[in-house]
């Protein structure tokens, strides 16, 4: 089956004080129709960034794409123009945020903003927009939507601001969303509305979705496949199921297990020593290898590609529960 | 064993000014609550932003000011207005672990002077022996004691939580509040911290006042935990009893609410509907009887009381569903 | 480019000038003349007014009026005489005047004019120049006797004087202290008549067709408040006003030079000096100032003639040569002091100041070029061995420090040895010297500034004062300008001021007398 | 941060540099210039006036052959001494004025919120005037003027910052240490806010040398012979048409000076502190 | 809406009761008997008393105050001592040309300003940008009695293209409000752009770039309006301190306006107007302020319903 998007050694670098930083270091991966695949890391890990990359709104200068492709529907989003990328944001490629507070505008009713989608890709009249956005506003489950339609983002509470990101997303029915850490701001009982909301909307719509995120609990109850990136890398890639149950990668491994668990009880947590190297520091071997407790000289001195099959691959010298 | 900490019908009220009012309007923050710890226990406080925990932390720092209630340091009330010494002597004794590892640290000061500045303000030793202390205390939370010249900016933020928790330990408290202190660091790290904590408690001897919305967290650090919703504890009981037992419908949902991260076992339960009410305008009643599937006209006039359940004293339950033949119907204050 | 540009523009500047001229052979006149003014107008009551005396004259007309050569010849007085007694006055009044309301004129108004500037308590501003009247009637409709205390020399001058400008008696009634606020309240025998007064800004005139001496040929007059000198010079060589007062020299010279600019300069002898006078009371460096010797070596100290070149040579102004000017009744000339360091030395040697001399000089820029005349003075004194410390106050502080102290509330508050001061005055030498000069009864400086007092001039100036004969009182002038000027001096004369004027090209009829009293009714301006 | 990190940054900001020499350059002229001009500022040669820009008078002289340079060079004195002691003075008032309301809040806020909100509501030159209209003019006067236009902005912005500042959880960990309030007001509050009052007073210095020269310019602030710029400026402007220097040249310098202060102002915001954004330069006009 | 703009009415009205203080204590703090002062030169002794109580300057401090504030109700801010006319009836002849300068000057200068911060926003560090920093940083450093002098050489006595003295007509009224709207441009360039440049960077633009919104759109729709509400707190800060500049250019072009009003009033040590005018400008400038605070409402949603 192929894809519907596909990233080809995506690099992705900042120009910052101290000179250009590489965030996203040859990515790449496959995302499918109907699937949902997590990006999972740690904080500086690229993972954002990856996504900006694949919408191309890489704040640019400083950042900027150095070298990749990314291929949806037979095109590369990284060449396309300007005007022939702006017909896939929000049509095709739709994509929510982490903090729904401040990525909505605060000037214009939430009406508006669900509407700007479907007049400016479907040439909408606003009236048919206003109409499609209360449906909409409806469908991600807002109570009185022919009312919140009129109101101003900072009358509405955490949840049903995301809600409303997430019906912005919707409008033009996307055929791939993105996700960025959509449940991260939010309280854990509304988190588990969203991440509800997001599970049923992606039956009913069967579109793909890239999830961004650092929490396991929520690439567990979301995600079909899993990408672990780790200073700007992958590291490994698995389906879901078999990545919680037997990772190969030592990080994915550390990862989880420091999280404490609700339904073991340990005297001590595991940890992965240290911490991230620096975004810029240029490392021969494995990026890892100074926080790994498998590491071998070896690893210090050459530097492991990601290997494996379609479904399961992972950048180690000494994978780990490899049979 | 001996309470350190007794906190009763402790409340704190914000005035907030609303452009649309002239008349200050009350944050109730914290709205009468009851609990106490004992020593060498870590004591969580657990709930959603905005129920009242953090405020609950500060004010037993004397951060803020209560609006009304008490707080028995050893016996001692420490919630009425105090003198310079009598503040001083309370730092000695509890001390305060912050949230944001960035801004908990002045940017401007080495972190050997941010670590020895307790010890400068409470006149303990002279420079020489201060800098040894120091040089302990860094090495104690895992720090490199030559990095003592050195700015916060340049550590991780793991390792700035660490620096925190060095100047926590500076005047040997006995009771340290610890408001979120691993919210804003990424799992692995978030492991290191209670991994050291723990190792400090026994070290040190210390009591911990635990803050934080992570259940999971809270339980692997905590001994008895109580759950807070819109600034009053709902329930309050042993880890394995609550964990086990949880009998508030709010603790119930919150647990359920909870990622694992186990693909196997997905969330079923339809989650809790809704939001938290504004701590300004709490409703009358149960304050959670507004999300509350389990909800009947009684909680909608009756404040539950929280009391012991099924005669477990150490289990304790503010719900009208767990103790449906107790109390009065209370007056409600127009 | 911009160059070419700026040529190009002059071109056509110059050749729309050339084809006007062409037109100008049957000349048509414009309806209004702007004439751009230093300062306001502070009042248009006679009796109060104390400001230039360009504006007034236009509204009011006094008994006896000042041709432009000086003389004085018949205003709403036809003919004049004083009494065998000689202290009763007078005046055969012209038949048919009419006030701009409409009203006749008659005796009446004088009297209702003159009994109101003889009333001390109402505290009108000119009331001190009419103090020596005895008595006002009206003997019939048409002739108006005044009387005075003593044989006084001055009636004349006094009757020509802005101030004693007839309003009508009926106003004078209805209107009380709100006389000359607004243009109701305004009514005179004047050419031209007020109708309109923007505080601050303008104040505008229409012809009054029924003048006694004819309609005015020009409609209107704009008079408009401009304050600032610079400014005042750029608006009427950019055309913006007709008429200007009060140009620097500097623009002045260059308006001489430029021809092309279209302004005209017209500069006659004003009856005005500048002065610095001195602070005779001081008590500064052992009341230095107390001894003659010390101010004459000051006057000697001075170059009058490099000052002048420097400072006015543009406005033709030079040294004055008395307390007076030539023109005011009472003139003789007393020549000019030249720069004499070594005599200045020796008279502070005299005075006991060998070793030099400590004193503050004041000065304020609301004369011409005042604050540079101290300036150059300061360092002028220098030479003398005489270290003089500038102080420049604003207008405020100049007036409020004439406002009748003592020796010691000036010397406490002030403490100033010379400061800047015009003189001059008016038509009779009477008036510029008696007030100024005499010893002051009260002690105050409210009208003898300096504080001067000396007996021989004071026994001077009242004798001539009581004098009517013209060739005796002019000789009585003279020995006190030898006092004044040279024996005790009363301070350092500076420059004999001329009234200056920049005139559009196409203004025409400029008639100026030395009261600094334009012709209002017969100025004209052609169409351009 | 220390020194060599800050000018580090401000190096990189070219126009900054430049307008941080001029000043140096300015600073340094009015400083020792004096001892080196040919002339007196009031030394007259009246046969020389209006003399052309020459070796002997850089500048040319004024309508009393006075060297304009010299007077140039003295007035630099006059303006910068204005400027400096009026604002460093203003300043310290707003500082103070700023921290007592930033972090004691309740009454004492109140009340020094109401006074500043009072003071702004007079526009920057109103108030100069107004004051220059109860004491009187004059150098010292026209620096009070200065000092107290300084006062509310100051105190506005210190206030703003401390109570950031004050939620800072830095701050209130001094707090829970029993730290003095003494000790959490200089060594952390002041310190951390220090490089916003160094930019606020740079930019200070510059408008307030507007409207000190705008006072004198009015005839309200210094009085000439002193060779303020504004004073020269209001004298040179009679004499204009005849010799542009004596208008140009303090007006000019003027300029310049006000430049090069909001220049080095905007590079020491930047190497001091990148977040700090939005300071308003030019109150005075 | 309207609820709202009357409550922040009603906020004024303390500002406006402790600034009448303030301004009233002023004369107080004028060192000497303010009654000699306010006498002037030509007023007899014994009418000392007489004036005192003319003055309202007899009994208590606070018995003085509220009755200057009831007379001020009456619209009786006293006489000038120089011209002998109520004060009110003076200003209200000057009012006019200081508010056209006041207000021309602000449009202009918000025009002008906003136009060259939405430009340098847009080119953010490139040539424009610097270019339009550099000018507005000239503008705002060149003293406007400096420019003043400057225009007037050129575009009156050199070029005659414009009149240099009065406000009579709208040509005279050009050089006056362009010399004074320049020395706005500055902070206003400086304020849109920055304003610009953090709206920009702002999360809800990158939503709306996600959307697909076209750039221009997001420039002059989504980033401008919410750019908007800084620049307007600086239009209204401006107005003031254009309001009180206008003294300057009032100065320099012979316009008979407020500001030369009180300059006069202050050389003239005449308390009354300068008291006057500075009470009459400081509540202009409060006023302003809340118009452009009741605008913000028209612009800010958060503010309307919070």
């Amino acid at each position: 089956m192929k894809p519907i998007l596909k990233v080809e050694n995506l690099t992705t670098s900042f120009q910052g004080e101290e000179g250009r930083v590489t965030a996203v270091r040859n990515l790449s991966f496959e995302l499918h129709k109907g699937e949902t695949l997590a990006v999972v890391g740690e904080s500086g890990c690229g993972k954002s960034v990856t996504a900006l990359s694949i919408l191309n709104l890489i704040p640019n200068p400083p950042g900027k794409i150095d070298n990749g492709c990314i291929w949806f529907e037979d095109r590369d989003l990284t060449r396309l123009r300007k005007r022939d990328m702006r017909k896939v944001r929000g049509n095709q490629i739709a994509m929510i945020f982490q903090e729904p507070m401040t990525s909505l505008n605060p000037v214009f009713t939430v009406g508006r903003q669900v509407m700007d989608s479907l007049i400016i890709h479907q040439n909408m009249t606003k009236k048919k927009a206003h109409a499609a956005a209360v449906s909409l506003l409806t469908s991600v489950g807002i109570p009185e939507p022919e009312l919140t339609v009129d109101r101003y983002p900072h009358q509405l509470s955490g949840g049903m601001r995301q809600r409303a990101m997430i019906a912005m997303a919707l409008a033009c029915r996307p055929d791939i969303l993105i996700a960025d850490e959509p449940t991260t701001a939010l309280d854990v009982t509304i988190q588990a509305q969203i991440l509800n909301l997001l599970r049923n909307l992606h039956d009913e719509m069967n579109m793909s979705i890239l999830l961004i995120t650092h929490d396991m609990g929520v690439v567990a109850q979301l995600a079909d496949h899993v990408l672990v990136m780790y200073a700007g890398e992958a590291v490994e890639y698995r389906k879901s199921k078999e990545l919680f149950k037997s990772p190969h990668h030592p990080y994915t491994e550390g990862l989880l297990k420091s999280i404490p668990s609700l339904t073991e009880d340990h005297l001590v947590l595991y940890n992965i020593p240290g911490s991230v190297p620096p975004i810029h520091a240029e490392i021969e071997g494995c990026r890892f290898a100074d926080r790994c407790s498998y590491a071998q000289p070896y690893c210090r001195e050459h530097k492991p590609e990601l290997e494996g099959d379609r479904e399961s691959k992972v950048r180690c010298h000494f994978a780990l529960n490899v049979t | 064993m001996n309470p350190l900490l007794e906190v009763k019908q402790l409340k704190v009220h914000f005035p907030v000014r609303l452009k649309s009012q002239f008349r200050p309007a009350y944050v109730r923050a914290v709205d009468g609550i009851d609990f106490t710890i004992y020593k060498g226990e870590t004591f969580g406080l657990v709930g959603e932003s905005g129920c009242g925990k953090t405020t609950t932390g500060k004010a037993i720092v004397k951060l803020v000011e209560p609006s009304a209630g008490r707080i028995f340091y050893d016996g001692k009330d420490i919630a009425r207005p105090m003198k310079r010494a009598e503040r001083k002597e309370l730092a000695r004794n509890v001390q305060f672990i912050f949230q944001d590892p960035f801004s908990s640290l002045d940017p401007r000061l080495t972190v050997g002077k941010i670590v020895e500045e307790p010890l400068i303000i409470h006149g303990l030793g002279d420079a020489e022996e201060r800098r040894k202390t120091v040089a302990k205390l860094l090495t104690d939370v895992g720090l490199s004691a030559d990095r003592a010249q050195s700015f916060p900016h340049e550590f991780s933020g793991g390792q700035r939580q660490r620096i925190g928790v060095a100047r926590a330990l500076a005047l040997n408290p006995s009771l340290i509040v610890c408001d979120e202190p691993v919210s804003a660091l990424d799992v692995s790290v978030q492991a290191q911290i209670l991994n050291l904590m723990k190792t400090l408690q026994d070290s040190y001897n210390l009591s911990y006042l635990f803050i934080s919305h992570n259940l999971a967290v809270v339980k692997h650090l905590c001994d008895r935990i109580a759950v807070m919703y819109l600034g009053k504890i709902v329930e309050l009981a042993g880890k394995q009893s609550l964990f086990e037992k949880p009998s508030h419908p709010y603790a119930e949902a919150l647990l359920a609410a909870i990622p694992l991260p186990d693909p196997e076992a997905l969330m079923h339960d339809e989650p809790l509907e809704g939001d938290m009410p504004s701590p300004i305008k709490p409703p009358p009643g149960c304050p959670f009887h507004t999300r509350c599937k389990y909800a009947f006209a009684r909680c909608r006039i009756d404040e539950p009381q929280l009391l012991p359940l099924d005669g477990d004293a150490d289990h304790l339950v503010a719900c009208h569903l767990c103790h449906p033949d107790t109390g009065t119907i209370h007056k409600i204050k127009k | 480019m911009k160059k070419a540009i700026s040529m190009l523009i002059c071109l056509l500047l110059f050749l729309s000038v050339v084809t006007i001229q062409v037109q100008a052979e049957d000349a048509t006149y414009r309806d209004t003349i702007v004439f751009g003014q230093s300062s306001e107008q502070n009042s248009f009551d006679p009796a109060v007014n104390s400001s230039n005396n360009v504006v007034l004259p236009n509204v009011y007309t006094s008994l006896i009026a000042i041709d432009e050569n000086n003389q004085l010849i018949p205003g709403l007085a036809t003919e004049w005489s004083v009494a065998e007694d000689q202290v009763t006055w007078t005046f055969k009044l012209r038949e048919g005047v009419k006030f701009h309301s409409g009203k006749a004129f008659d005796a009446d108004d004088c009297v209702a004019t003159f009994t109101r500037l003889m009333d001390t308590s109402l505290g009108l501003r000119q009331s001190s120049n009419y103090v020596w009247i005895e008595e006002v009637y009206a003997e019939d409709p048409l002739t108006f006797v005044l009387v005075s205390k003593e044989p006084y020399g001055a009636v004349e001058g006094t009757m020509s004087h802005k101030s004693a400008g007839i309003v009508n008696a009926e106003l004078v009634e209805s209107a009380g202290t709100e006389l000359g606020t607004t243009p109701e309240t305004i009514d005179g025998t004047g050419p031209y008549k007020v109708v309109e007064i923007n505080p601050g800004d303008n104040v505008k005139f229409e012809a009054f067709d029924d003048y006694y001496g004819g309609a005015p040929l020009t409609k209107y007059i704009e008079f408009l408040l401009i304050p600032d000198q610079a400014a005042r010079a750029i608006a009427i060589e950019t055309g913006q006003i007709d008429i200007v007062t009060g140009l620097a020299p500097d623009d002045v010279e260059r308006m001489n030079t430029d021809d092309g600019d279209g302004v005209e300069i017209v500069m006659n002898e004003s009856n005005g000096i500048h002065l610095f006078q001195f602070n005779v009371a001081s008590t500064n460096a052992d009341s230095a100032m107390s001894k003659p010797e010390v101010r004459q070596a000051i006057s000697y100290a001075i170059n009058r003639d490099e000052i002048c070149e420097a400072l006015y040579s543009p406005l033709g102004e030079l040294p004055a040569r008395s307390l007076l000017s030539p023109s005011v009744i009472g003139y003789v000339d007393m020549g000019v002091i030249e720069q004499d360091y070594d005599k200045a030395k020796e008279l502070l040697a005299q005075a006991g100041y060998a070793d030099g001399l400590d004193i503050s000089i004041m000065t304020t820029a609301i004369y011409n070029k005042g604050v540079e005349m101290a300036e150059i003075i300061v360092e002028q004194l220098k030479g003398a061995g005489i270290n003089a410390t500038l102080e420049v106050v604003e207008r405020a502080v100049f007036i409020e420090s004439l406002e009748g102290l003592t020796p010691e509330e000036y010397n406490e508050k002030y403490g100033w040895d010379m400061f800047i001061m015009g003189a001059g005055g008016d038509i009779d030498a009477h008036q510029s010297t008696y007030r100024v000069f005499h010893t002051a009864d009260t002690g105050t400086n409210e009208n003898n500034y300096g504080f001067y007092s000396n007996a021989d001039v004071d026994k001077l100036l009242e004798d001539a004062a009581a004098n009517v004969d013209p060739e005796s009182r002019v000789e009585m002038y003279k020995e006190a300008m030898q006092i004044l000027i040279y024996d005790d001096p009363i301070g350092v004369t500076m420059n004999q001021r001329n009234n200056v004027y920049g005139l559009s090209e196409n203004v025409e009829n400029f008639l100026l007398n030395a009261g600094n009293t334009i012709d209002w009714k017969v100025l004209q301006i052609r169409e351009d | 941060m220390t020194f060599q990190a800050v000018w580090k940054r401000f190096k990189r900001r070219k126009t900054s540099l430049i307008a941080l020499f001029i000043l140096l350059f300015i600073f340094a002229v009015a400083l020792v210039g004096p001892f080196f001009t040919k002339y007196e500022p009031t030394e007259m040669a009246l046969k020389n006036k209006y003399a052309p820009v020459s070796l002997d008078n850089p500048l040319g002289t004024d309508q009393l052959g006075r060297d304009t340079l010299t007077r140039l060079i003295y007035g630099s004195r006059v303006s910068l001494s204005i400027a400096f002691a009026g604002v460093l003075s203003g300043c310290f008032v707003g500082v103070l004025l700023g921290v007592l309301a930033g972090y004691f809040g309740s009454w004492v806020d109140s009340l020094i919120s109401r006074l500043i909100d009072v003071l702004l509501a007079f526009p920057g030159l109103l108030l100069a005037i107004a004051i220059v209209a109860i004491l009187g003019n004059g150098v010292l006067n026209t620096m009070i003027a200065v000092a107290i236009f300084c006062v509310p902005s100051m105190a506005r912005i210190v206030r703003g910052i401390v109570i950031s500042l004050k939620n800072q959880e830095f701050v209130q960990a001094c707090q829970v240490m029993g730290a003095s309030t003494g000790r959490i007001l200089f060594r952390h509050v002041l310190t951390n806010a220090m490089s916003m009052i160094i930019v606020t007073v740079t930019l200070d210095l510059g408008s307030s040398i507007l409207t000190a020269s705008a006072l004198s310019f009015l005839g309200l602030g210094v009085m000439p012979p002193n060779p303020e710029w504004g004073a020269m400026l209001n004298a040179g402007k009679e004499v204009m048409r005849s010799y542009p220097l004596g208008v140009l040249a303090p007006g000019l310098a003027i300029t310049i000076v006000v430049i090069s202060f909001s220049l080095v102002g905007d590079g020491l915001r930047d190497a001091l502190d990148p977040r700090l954004k939005n300071l308003k330069i030019g109150e005075s006009q | 809406m309207l609820k709202y703009a009357l409550k922040r009415i009603l906020q004024t009205i303390p500002m406006l009761i402790v600034l009448s203080m303030v301004v009233f204590g002023m004369v107080r703090l004028i060192p000497g008997d303010p009654v000699k002062i306010m006498m002037g030169i030509d007023v007899a002794s014994d009418s000392y008393e007489i004036e005192k109580e003319r003055l309202g300057l007899n009994g208590t401090i606070v018995e003085q105050y509220v009755r200057w504030v009831e007379r001020l109700f009456d619209g009786d801010m006293g006489t000038s001592i120089f011209t002998k006319k109520p004060v009110l009836q003076e200003i209200g002849n000057r009012f006019k040309p200081t508010l056209i300068l006041a207000v021309g000057g602000t449009v202009l200068s918000s025009i002008i300003g906003i136009m060259f911060g939405l430009l340098a926003a847009i080119r953010h560090n490139r040539f424009t940008d610097h270019f339009l920093m550099v000018t507005s940083l000239i503008f705002v450093s060149t003293p406007s009695f400096f420019s003043a002098l400057i225009l007037i050489l050129i575009f009156s006595l050199q070029l005659r293209w414009l009149p240099s003295i009065g406000l009579g007509s709208w040509k005279a009224a050009i050089l006056p409000i362009v010399t004074l709207g320049l020395t706005a441009v500055g902070s206003l360039t400086r304020t849109t752009r920055s304003s610009m440049l953090d709206v920009v960077h702002q999360d809800y633009i990158r939503t709306a770039r996600a959307r697909g919104v076209p750039e221009r759109t997001i420039v002059f729709r989504d980033a401008f309006r919410n750019a908007l509400i800084p620049v307007l707190t600086s239009i209204g800060l401006r107005f003031g301190s254009l309001l009180a500049g206008a003294t300057l250019v009032e100065t320099v072009f012979s316009i008979s306006g407020l500001g030369r009003f009180l300059v006069d009033g202050v050389g003239n040590r005449d308390y009354p107007v300068v008291q006057g005018t500075v009470l009459v400008m400081a509540i202009s400038f409060v006023l302003v302020n809340l118009i452009v605070d009741l605008l913000y409402s028209a612009v800010d949603p958060r503010i309307k319903y919070s």
